[in-house]
Parts: C-alpha cells; sequence; structure tokens
C-alpha cells in the first residue's frame, strides 16, 4: 500500500522518540544539576570526569542518554516546527534526522577519545 | 415550573442562506438548576426562535447527536449542567474543526468516511458458524478493548484535537480508537488483517499526543492513550516485518 | 425531482434497520438497498436500550419457558406463532451479534453471561454492561460498513410511502442538508423507524421517537394494531423521564415507598424476599409494578416532588463493586441527573411512558396488508409482545423480524412488478405541493410547539396508565381539536437547509395521526389486559376483546377500529401468576 | 419558492472557521500547557549539544575541560541552565502523567490502575536521581 511505506517511515524515529522521552524524564533534571549548577566541584573536576568516564560501562551509559536524548529532541522538534506551522515536513525531518545521527556520531567519537 | 433564574444564551448563528458569516445571538432562557443546556436549547427552540437549528435525541449522553462548544469547550449539551454555569451567561458554537451546515449543526461526511476507512468490524481469527456457538472471551480479554468500544461517535474529541483542525487528512482520534478496539478484541485476526492504514501517515503518525481528545470525551474512552498504544503496535509490527523482511 | 433508485429501501437505521439492510446484503449481494433515515444510523434509539436481550442459552433453560414467559407476559394477546418463531431464532441471532464482534458480558469461563429479567422465569437476558443496545447497534453499524450493496441515505427524513394499487413502489424523502424533496424507487420497502413514545410528554423514548413510519403505513392504507397497548416503564429518572434498566432490578434492587417499605408485596408479587426471586417482587413484569405505583400513589404513600411524585430505588446493598461492573452508566446518570449515587443514596424514580406494544400490523414475515411493504422493529406489531411487552424482548424482537422482513423482501423482489412512473410521480408531486404549500402559509394561527404540548398532555392525564371512558374520551376531543388545528400551522423558519422547524412539523403530524388511532383503539377496548387497564372495566373479557385492536385510517374523522383474532397453539389463556406462586428462578 | 424543494438550487453552502496555522496555541489553556512540553524538547536538544562538545573538551585535556567549565559558570547559561531546569521537570511529570494511557497492564481482570504506574515511575524517578547524586557526592 501507499500509505504504508510513507508512513511506517515514522515508527523507527518514534521508536527512539519514545524510548529517549522516557529515559530523559528520568535522568536530565538531575543530570543538569550536577553538570551545570558547580555544587558538585569534585565530581567535575577533570579528574574526577575523566576517571568517571574512564569506564566502559559508563562510556555506553553515556552514549545511550546522549543518542536517545538526541533522537528524542529531534523528533519533537520535527513535531514542534510543524505546530508552528512550518510545513516542510520531509526537509525539516532531514535536518532534525540529521543532526541527531552526526549528534550521535560525535558523542561516539569524543567517548572514545577519552 | 417555576423558573429559577435567567441566563443569555449565546448561539452561534449561520443561516447560509442569508448570511455571509456567522455571528452570535443572545437570547434571554429563564432555567431550572436541574436542566441541561440542551433544555435551554429546547426552550429558544419552542418559546423563542423557531429557526435555530441543532441535532439531538436522546438527551441521556448515549447517541452523540449534541456535541458543541460550550464556553469554548466540546461538549454533550446533554450533559452540560446549569449548576456548572453559575456566571448567568453561556456561549454556544458548533464543534470546532468541523464546516457548519447551519447554526449548530456540523457537517460530519469527513467523519464517517474515515470511519468506514479503518475497518470497524470484527476480521475473525476462527471461522465458526453460527450454529458451532459463540467464540469464548474471558472477562479479561473483554477489558482490553471494552473502554475503547465506549465511543458514542459525538465528535468532541475532533473538536478538540488541533492536529485534525489543522490536517484534515487525519484520520482522528474516534476512528482510530474504534479501529484499534477491533485489533484488541481477542477474536480478532488483528492489526495485520485490517490492512495499515492506521500506521499510515494520516493514521496514528499524525497524533502528536496532545491529549485534548482523552481530555474533553464525555464517555472516558481515552482516544489519545488508544492512539499511543496503537503506534507502539505499528511500530513494532514495521520493526518485526522488517527483520521477516517482508515489508 | 430527483430519482434514486433500489431493490429494497428500508426507512430507519436503527437496530431494525440495520439487522434488514445486512440480511438483504448476505443473502445477495445483487440486490441494491437503499438504507434512508432521519438521523445517522448510530444516533437511532436503539442505543439508548440499557438491560439486554433475552434468548435461551443456558443449559437449564428451555425454548418453551420463553414462550410461556412471552406469552403470558403479554397477557395472551399475543400471536403464538409468532412468539414460537421468535423463541427459536433469537439465541442464533444473538450469536451472530457476538460473532459481528458484539462485546457481550462474560462468564469467567468465556461463555456469554446472562442475567435475570423481569417476568422472566430463568435467567436468560444477555447484556453487555448496562448499554446493550448501544453495543448491538454500533456493532451493527460498523459491521453494515463491510457490505457495498448497502448505500446509505443519512439525514434523509421520509415522508410518505408511494402506494399504487395496494403494491409499494418506494417512498419520498427530504434530504434534511438541502431541503429537496428526493423519490426514491424500489420494489420493496421495509419500515424500521421506531417507537412513538413521545406522543406522551414524559419518556424514555428521544426525540426522533414520532412514530413517522407508523403514521406512513397508516395513511397508506394499512392498519395499526394493538395501538391502546402502551408500556409504562417503572423506573424512570423524575423530570427528564431517563430509564434507569430493568437491570437494577434484576441485579438486585429494591422499590421503596415513602416509609421505606417494599409495597409490591401488597400486589401480589411477594413474598418480599432479600434475593431477588425471577417473576416475583421486583422482578414482575412492567405493567404489575407501574399499576402498583398508580395505587401507591392514591394512597398517598408516594414522595411528592417538583417532578411529580416518585419511589425509590434502593441499590445501596448491591456494593459498588457490582453496580460499577454491571450497571455503570445507571450510576453516572443518577448522579448527574438527581444527584443521587446509587452506591449510597436512594434514586427517585417514578414509571415512564417507554414502549408501544402496538404497531403496523405485520404476519410473522414482516409483511403488511400492502405487497411489497414490510415493517419490523418496535414501528410493527408481529405480536409477540401482545398486551405487554417483556424487557428485553425488544431488541431480540429487532433482529430476528428485521431479518425475516429482510429475507422475505429479497424473495419478493424477485418477480415484483414496479409500479408505474406515472403514479410514482403523481404522488411525489403531492408530497412535494403539500409541503410547498406549509412554506407558503403566512402567519399561521397555530404554533407547534403549542399544539404538541397540548396533545402530550392531554395523552398523559386520560390515556395512561390507568385510564376510563370519561378520561378517554376527554383525550380524543383534545386529539381531534388538535388535528383540526394543525392544518393551520406555517413554518416560522422559511429556510430549506437543515431546518429543524420543518422537520418537527412534519413530526407533530405523524404523532398527530398516532395518538388519534391509540385513543380510539382505547376507548373501544372495553376490558382491562396487559398494558391497558380500565377502571371502568377490570376484568379481562377473553369472551369478547382476546382480539387485536386494527385501527384504519380516516382522513376525516376516527379510525375505523375492527379486530383480528389472536393466533393460539398450545398455551390457552389463564391468569398471569407473579410471586410465590409463579415459581421463578432465585438467581445468584 | 417551492422550486427549492426540487433540486434547482442547491441551498447549502457550509461554513469553515480559519484556523491560524502559526497561533492556533494560543486559543486555549490545554495547547498552551502542549505547546510548553513540546518546547522542552529545544532545552533537551541544547544540552544534548553542550554534553557532546563537554566531552570534546574534556577528551582535548585539563585546560580545555577548565574553559569549559568556566563556560557553563557564565551568567548566560546559568540562567539557561534554570530555564531548562523547569523544562526538564515539566518534560518528566508530562511524559509520567501518559504512562498509564499509552501502556496498559493487565493484572488478572483487571486493568492496572494508572495511579500505580504513575506512582511507580516517580518512586524509580527519586531512586535514580538519588543515585546521581550520591555518585556525584562520594566521587
Ligand atoms: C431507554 C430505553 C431502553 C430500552 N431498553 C431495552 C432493553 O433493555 N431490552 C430490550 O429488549 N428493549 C429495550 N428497549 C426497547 C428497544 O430499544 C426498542 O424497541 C428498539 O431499540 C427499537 O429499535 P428500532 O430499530 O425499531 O427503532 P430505532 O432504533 O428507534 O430506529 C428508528 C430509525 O428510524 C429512523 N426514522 C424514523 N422516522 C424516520 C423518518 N421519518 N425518515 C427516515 N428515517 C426515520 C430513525 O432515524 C432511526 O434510524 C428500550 C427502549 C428505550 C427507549
Ligand atoms: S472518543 Fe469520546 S469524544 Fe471522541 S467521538 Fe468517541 S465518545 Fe466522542
Ligand atoms: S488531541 Fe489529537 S493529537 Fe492525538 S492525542 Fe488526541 S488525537
Ligand atoms: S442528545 Fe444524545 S448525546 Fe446528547
Amino acid at each position: 500500500m501507499a500509505h504504508s511505506s510513507r508512513g511506517s517511515a515514522k515508527a523507527i524515529p518514534w521508536f527512539l522518540f519514545a524510548a529517549g522521552g522516557t529515559v530523559t524524564a528520568f535522568v536530565l533534571p538531575v543530570m543538569l544539576i550536577v553538570t551545570n549548577l558547580g555544587f558538585f566541584p569534585s565530581a567535575m573536576s577533570y579528574e574526577g570526569m575523566s576517571g568517571f568516564l574512564s569506564w566502559w560501562i559508563v562510556k555506553l551509559a553515556v552514549l545511550g542518554i546522549l543518542t536517545l536524548g538526541l533522537w528524542h529532541a529531534a523528533h519533537r522538534l520535527r513535531v514542534c516546527a510543524h505546530d508552528f506551522g512550518i510545513r516542510a515536513d520531509e526537509l525539516v525531518a532531514w535536518i532534525v534526522y540529521s543532526a541527531a545521527g552526526f549528534g550521535s556520531v560525535a558523542a561516539a567519537v569524543a567517548l572514545l577519545m577519552i | 415550573m417555576t423558573a429559577t433564574r435567567t441566563i443569555q444564551l449565546e448561539v452561534l448563528r449561520y443561516r447560509p442562506e442569508q448570511d455571509a458569516k456567522p455571528f452570535f445571538q443572545t437570547y434571554a432562557v429563564p432555567v431550572e438548576d436541574e436542566w441541561v443546556v440542551l433544555d435551554a436549547l429546547n426552550y429558544v427552540k419552542d418559546e423563542l426562535d423557531r429557526t435555530l437549528s441543532y441535532r439531538w435525541s436522546c438527551h441521556m449522553f448515549v447517541c452523540g447527536s449534541c456535541g458543541m462548544m460550550i464556553n469554548g469547550e466540546p461538549k454533550l449539551a446533554c450533559k452540560a449542567f446549569m449548576q456548572d454555569y453559575p456566571s448567568g451567561k453561556i456561549r454556544v458554537e458548533p464543534l470546532s474543526n468541523f464546516p457548519i451546515e447551519r447554526d449548530l449543526v456540523i457537517v460530519q461526511d469527513d467523519f464517517v468516511e474515515k470511519l468506514t476507512a479503518v475497518k470497524p468490524y470484527l476480521l475473525p481469527k476462527q471461522d465458526k458458524t453460527v450454529e458451532q456457538g459463540e467464540y469464548l472471551q474471558t472477562p479479561a480479554e473483554l477489558k482490553k478493548y471494552k473502554q475503547y468500544s465506549l465511543c458514542i461517535n459525538c465528535l468532541c474529541c475532533y473538536a478538540a484535537c488541533p492536529q485534525y483542525g489543522l490536517e484534515p487528512s487525519f484520520i482522528g482520534p474516534a476512528a482510530l480508537t474504534l479501529a484499534h478496539r477491533y485489533n484488541t478484541d481477542s477474536r480478532d485476526a488483528g492489526p495485520e488483517a485490517r490492512g495499515d492504514l492506521v500506521a499510515a501517515h494520516e493514521g496514528v503518525w499524525a497524533c502528536s499526543f496532545v491529549g485534548a481528545c482523552s481530555q474533553v470525551c464525555p464517555k472516558d474512552v481515552d482516544p489519545a492513550g488508544a492512539i499511543q498504544q496503537a503506534k507502539l503496535y505499528s511500530a513494532l509490527n514495521f520493526v518485526t516485518g522488517m527483520v521477516k523482511g517482508d515489508k | 425531482m430527483r430519482v434514486e433508485t433500489a431493490d429494497i429501501i428500508i426507512v430507519g437505521a436503527g437496530g431494525a434497520g440495520l439487522r434488514a439492510a445486512i440480511a438483504v446484503a448476505e443473502a445477495d449481494p445483487n440486490v441494491s438497498i437503499a438504507l434512508v433515515s432521519k438521523v445517522y444510523p448510530m444516533r437511532s434509539h436503539t442505543c439508548a436500550a440499557e438491560g439486554g436481550a433475552a434468548g435461551v442459552i443456558k443449559s437449564n433453560d428451555k425454548l418453551d419457558y420463553h414462550f410461556d414467559d412471552t406469552v403470558a407476559g403479554g397477557d395472551w394477546l399475543t400471536d403464538q406463532d409468532a412468539v414460537e418463531l421468535f423463541v427459536n431464532e433469537i439465541p442464533k441471532e444473538l450469536t451472530q451479534m457476538e460473532h459481528w464482534g458484539c462485546p457481550w458480558s462474560r462468564e469467567g469461563d468465556g461463555h456469554v453471561a446472562v442475567r435475570p429479567f423481569g417476568g422472566m422465569k430463568i435467567m436468560r437476558t444477555w447484556y453487555a454492561s448496562d448499554k446493550t443496545g448501544f453495543h448491538m447497534l454500533h456493532t451493527l453499524f460498523q459491521t453494515s460498513l463491510k457490505y457495498p450493496s448497502i448505500k446509505r441515505f443519512d439525514e434523509f427524513f421520509t415522508t410518505d410511502l408511494l402506494v399504487e394499487d395496494g403494491r409499494c413502489g418506494g417512498i419520498t424523502a427530504i434530504e434534511m442538508r438541502t431541503g429537496q424533496l428526493r423519490t426514491f424507487r424500489g420494489k420493496a420497502v421495509i419500515v424500521c423507524s421506531g417507537g412513538a413514545g413521545r406522543v406522551f410528554p414524559f419518556t424514555t423514548n428521544g426525540a426522533i421517537k414520532t412514530g413517522d413510519g407508523m403514521a406512513m403505513a397508516y395513511r397508506a392504507g394499512v392498519p395499526l394494531k394493538d395501538m391502546e397497548f402502551v408500556q409504562y416503564h417503572p423506573t424512570g429518572l423524575p423530570g427528564t423521564g431517563i430509564l434507569l434498566t430493568e437491570g437494577c432490578r434484576g441485579e438486585g434492587g429494591y422499590l421503596l415507598n415513602k416509609d421505606g417499605y417494599r409495597y409490591l408485596q401488597d400486589y401480589g408479587l411477594g413474598p418480599a424476599t432479600e434475593k431477588p426471586v425471577l417473576k416475583a417482587m421486583e422482578l414482575g413484569p412492567r405493567d404489575r409494578l407501574s399499576q402498583a405505583f398508580w395505587h401507591e400513589e392514591k394512597k398517598g404513600r408516594t414522595i411528592p416532588t417538583k417532578w411529580g411524585s416518585v419511589i425509590h430505588l434502593d441499590m445501596r446493598h448491591l456494593g459498588e463493586k457490582l453496580i460499577n461492573e454491571r450497571l455503570p452508566l445507571v450510576r453516572d446518570l443518577s448522579r448527574n441527573y438527581v444527584n443521587a449515587d446509587p452506591v449510597t443514596d436512594l434514586v427517585p424514580v417514578r414509571p415512564v411512558v417507554h414502549y408501544m406494544m402496538g404497531g403496523i400490523s405485520t404476519d410473522i414475515n414482516g409483511a403488511t396488508t400492502v405487497d411489497g411493504l414490510y415493517a419490523a422493529g418496535e414501528c410493527a406489531c408481529v405480536s409477540i409482545n401482545g398486551a405487554n411487552r417483556l424487557g428485553s424482548n425488544s431488541l431480540g424482537e429487532l433482529l430476528v423480524f428485521g431479518a425475516r422482513a429482510a429475507r422475505h423482501a429479497v424473495e419478493y423482489v424477485k418477480t415484483a412488478r414496479p409500479m408505474t412512473d406515472a403514479a410514482a410521480t403523481a404522488q411525489a408531486s403531492d408530497v412535494e405541493n403539500r409541503i410547498a404549500a406549509l412554506y407558503k402559509r403566512t402567519s399561521g394561527k397555530e404554533r407547534v410547539p403549542a399544539l404538541r404540548q397540548q396533545m402530550t398532555m392531554s395523552m398523559e392525564e386520560g390515556c395512561g396508565i390507568y385510564r376510563d371512558e370519561v378520561s378517554l374520551k376527554a383525550t380524543c376531543d383534545v386529539v381531534a381539536e388538535v388535528r383540526a388545528r394543525f392544518k393551520d400551522v406555517a413554518l416560522e423558519d422559511k429556510s430549506y437547509v437543515y431546518n429543524t422547524d420543518l422537520f418537527q412539523t412534519l413530526e407533530l403530524g405523524c404523532m398527530i395521526e398516532v395518538a388519534q388511532a391509540l385513543v380510539v383503539s382505547a376507548i373501544e377496548r372495553k376490558e382491562s389486559r396487559g398494558a391497558h387497564q380500565r377502571l371502568d372495566y377490570v376484568q379481562r373479557d377473553d369472551v369478547n376483546y382476546l382480539k387485536h385492536s386494527m385501527a384504519y385510517y380516516n382522513p376525516n374523522g376516527d379510525p375505523r377500529i375492527d379486530y383480528l383474532d389472536v393466533v393460539i397453539t398450545k398455551s390457552q389463556p389463564a391468569e398471569r401468576v407473579y410471586g410465590a406462586a409463579a415459581g421463578g428462578q432465585v438467581t445468584a | 419558492m417551492s422550486a427549492a424543494t426540487t433540486d434547482t438550487a442547491n441551498p447549502r453552502k457550509p461554513y469553515v472557521r480559519p484556523i491560524s496555522k502559526t497561533s492556533w496555541f494560543l486559543t486555549s489553556a490545554r495547547y498552551k500547557s502542549y505547546m510548553v512540553h513540546e518546547v522542552s524538547s529545544i532545552f533537551v536538544a541544547l544540552y544534548m549539544i553542550q554534553l557532546v562538545a563537554g566531552l570534546f573538551y574534556l577528551a582535548a585535556g585539563p585546560e580545555e575541560w577548565e574553559s569549559y567549565l568556566a563556560f557553563l559558570r557564565s551568567p548566560v547559561v546559568i540562567l539557561l541552565t534554570l530555564v531548562g531546569l523547569v523544562f526538564f521537570v515539566i518534560h518528566t511529570t508530562s511524559w509520567f502523567k501518559a504512562v498509564p494511557q499509552a501502556t496498559r497492564i493487565m493484572r488478572g481482570e483487571e486493568v492496572l490502575p494508572g495511579k500505580i504506574l504513575v506512582t511507580a515511575h516517580y518512586g524509580i524517578w527519586a531512586a535514580v536521581s538519588l543515585f546521581v547524586i550520591i555518585l556525584a557526592w562520594v566521587a
């Protein structure tokens, strides 16, 4: 059916959106407090952070959060653009998903460099 | 019958044969506390203005005829109680997002076509003749879809859903919910048999989970929930389809 | 004038009309169907039915028991051949509904559940919580969407039947959103237009139940049968007349007078047991219960309210879980409309006009005296209900006889001769002129709401639960007067798009005809039987009145009343027994 | 006039009320609150970018990391952080609120009550947050 190919193209991003929404809901508020508000100087010190991120399991978790967070945000931004009256949905989708893909790869690269 | 108070009923009028566009007309209506907004409209129709048109029948919130905007909210006029409008002013308009045929009467062809398109009928899993008796279904299996079978097609949810207003090709909350109702019925062969209109662009994916549909639904059908579950089904279906390589 | 054609035209898309349409489509997909309804199908009043549909399915039950309950419940004014057919076919029809997806309530093992109902000796009423009619209607409507041969004409108001030489060849109907009159030509017409409760002021019936189809058939020369039998349901909410299903009592609710006393035990329905016993107390038949209310009111043992006297329905002992599961709508309605939560409060109720036992006279195939004209559902009278319908028999009736009428019509159209063009055109243009005259008439002296109110009020006063010669005559005069004055009404709304003034006017015209047939039949029946109770003739009179009343239309005066024999096959008239003597099963 | 009861002229003229594609959400409180949680995605996106950038700074060495921390201390970032925090909490609460709608769990014959699901989510949220804070504390 003509419908299905067009429509189901939303299935995968939606999965990532939904998974990302759940993960971000649990972790983002507390992460933001830790990283951005200066309450935890030793954890945020170079030694603290690089030590923490030397664990593979931590790298993986961080990568997971970043990837899902990016895809979550990307998908919602696409809907947002539509809601604000921007009707170039295909273009918007291409931009936001590419950005999320690029960001995910970048995160992986950075994590490998640490 | 002594009227306890008089309200100002502002009604959006539109008479296609005379009016270029809709306008508000105000009626002073003596009302009883036990009344619903529909009673006030019936008072206008009988006593004040025979030219006012609106739909109604059952007066017991089950036929789904009398959906309209009451003070900006999609509601059934027979379930909008006077006591809840103490201010003495009630504004009544036809359901949002639909063309106005006349006064409070909307054009609802679009919904009926969409309902037809989603195949809202049982596509049985198992073939059984009437002589062989009923399909078995446990109370738990019944409960799984029961809530979604309670839709009275009043269209309040369509009036509340901005995505339908913006993109009328969207199949919309009630029709999708009814598709989901059959998809989750233990007697039904399920989503695959129903085709994939539900999973199409104008199906579940056009819903951005505003949730307004469920908030206004007079029957607690929760179309928003049904659609989100249908998204999960469709997505899983798509993925398993990909794995099996048949998409 | 635009002409639509179909082999079979069905007027009304409620339970009966939809069942008929599906039956035609399944019998022969090449037979074209026009399904014409003044409301979208799912708005039809079948949606309001709450309690359930009776059909023998459990192993402790027998077709004969259902037969006996129905015949006795109808005070032997039932046609027993029709009842026999009905009880045989209904289990299949209800199973068919199940196969179409109807969400029947279930037992733990997955079989459909049944509940007790008034006047039934054994639990046999299938139900879908307390929204049975709603689920049946939506199941039928949604299923009907499968069949390409069913062409729907939603919101088309049928005005007349086209009849030539005792043969029906179509209808005329107004497309409501344009005001345009159309002719529908077909070889058979099945009228499924529902009841006429609106001829009374206080009724459980929706605004659309104005007896249009009855009036159409009546005007076309088909007799209306047994019109004097009007069912009052014992438990309507005061003020609105909204129904609280018999299921409330089936599940074990009590009726209490102002002293908190279960007064039904004083009216031959006792003893008052704690658990409900079938065919006793609150599970007696509707006519008896409504009559008992009338007596209590006369004795000053009811509770006066602004909306008339009430008694109390007590469901508090049933508990919240059961009420939520089996009677959720009842709870919703009571809380909203009378501010009483059945879980904790007594709910005020009073008898309310509910159902017309009478209607368009048909045989067991739904055929009328006019060839090609069929009727089914509440508008028809195949005489399975007799003088008093048992609750939960009419949802079954509309399935069984909707389908039968349809199958018979499918056979009929194979050989039927169509009506001549000349006759069809002539009749349609008569209708057109009649409607045009309504538009043209300026400043009519009479107003539709006032006439309607005058007529309905007098029906309640003179033709209610109890009647006598004097009250009936008075009502008869009022109806005749209203009928005369109706000729002077003018439309106050002269527009064409969705003109509800026009439709209310046409509906009032139909209601007046139905009311007249009703009152005159009631005057002529000088006995008390079932729902027809006369204070001046208190006994049942089988010698003179074990017969159906047949009211024939008279354009210029009272209808002519004739009689037709009742079909009796295996159950001779006897006394109706309820209470301890009826030997009903103890429920649950 | 009787002509209009035949089909000489169609008197219909359905009226379509205009909807603004760019400001529809201002028409009801319900839509506004929906837009607020949609807009939270902007902050999620910004924060994700910040974190990915942070990783690169960390990889680049202590000095670069220090400059990153200094950036985080700038008033604009602090302000954005505080606003973002509000949006994140809105995202979390609205997400949890929707959970029972999107997932129906049957427990025997009954649908698991939504309240239990929501409460469980809040419980996990508290636990996760506490865990992260302790982790940050002991570091
Ligand atoms: C509140 C309530 C509760 C009930 N509960 C039960 C119960 O529990 N069990 C039970 O067995 N029975 C019950 N009944 C009775 C039963 O519901 C009805 O008798 C039955 O539903 C009637 O169905 P129908 O198809 O004949 O008519 P309806 O469903 O009333 O349909 C009539 C159709 O005819 C159409 N129509 C009418 N006039 C015109 C016209 N002029 N032009 C075009 N179309 C027209 C209408 O649009 C509608 O589609 C109940 C009735 C009521 C009112
Ligand atoms: S889902 Fe609710 S609001 Fe929507 S049509 Fe059905 S009953 Fe009405
Ligand atoms: S309001 Fe509309 S966007 Fe989805 S959740 Fe309801 S259908
Ligand atoms: S009149 Fe039927 S839902 Fe309001």
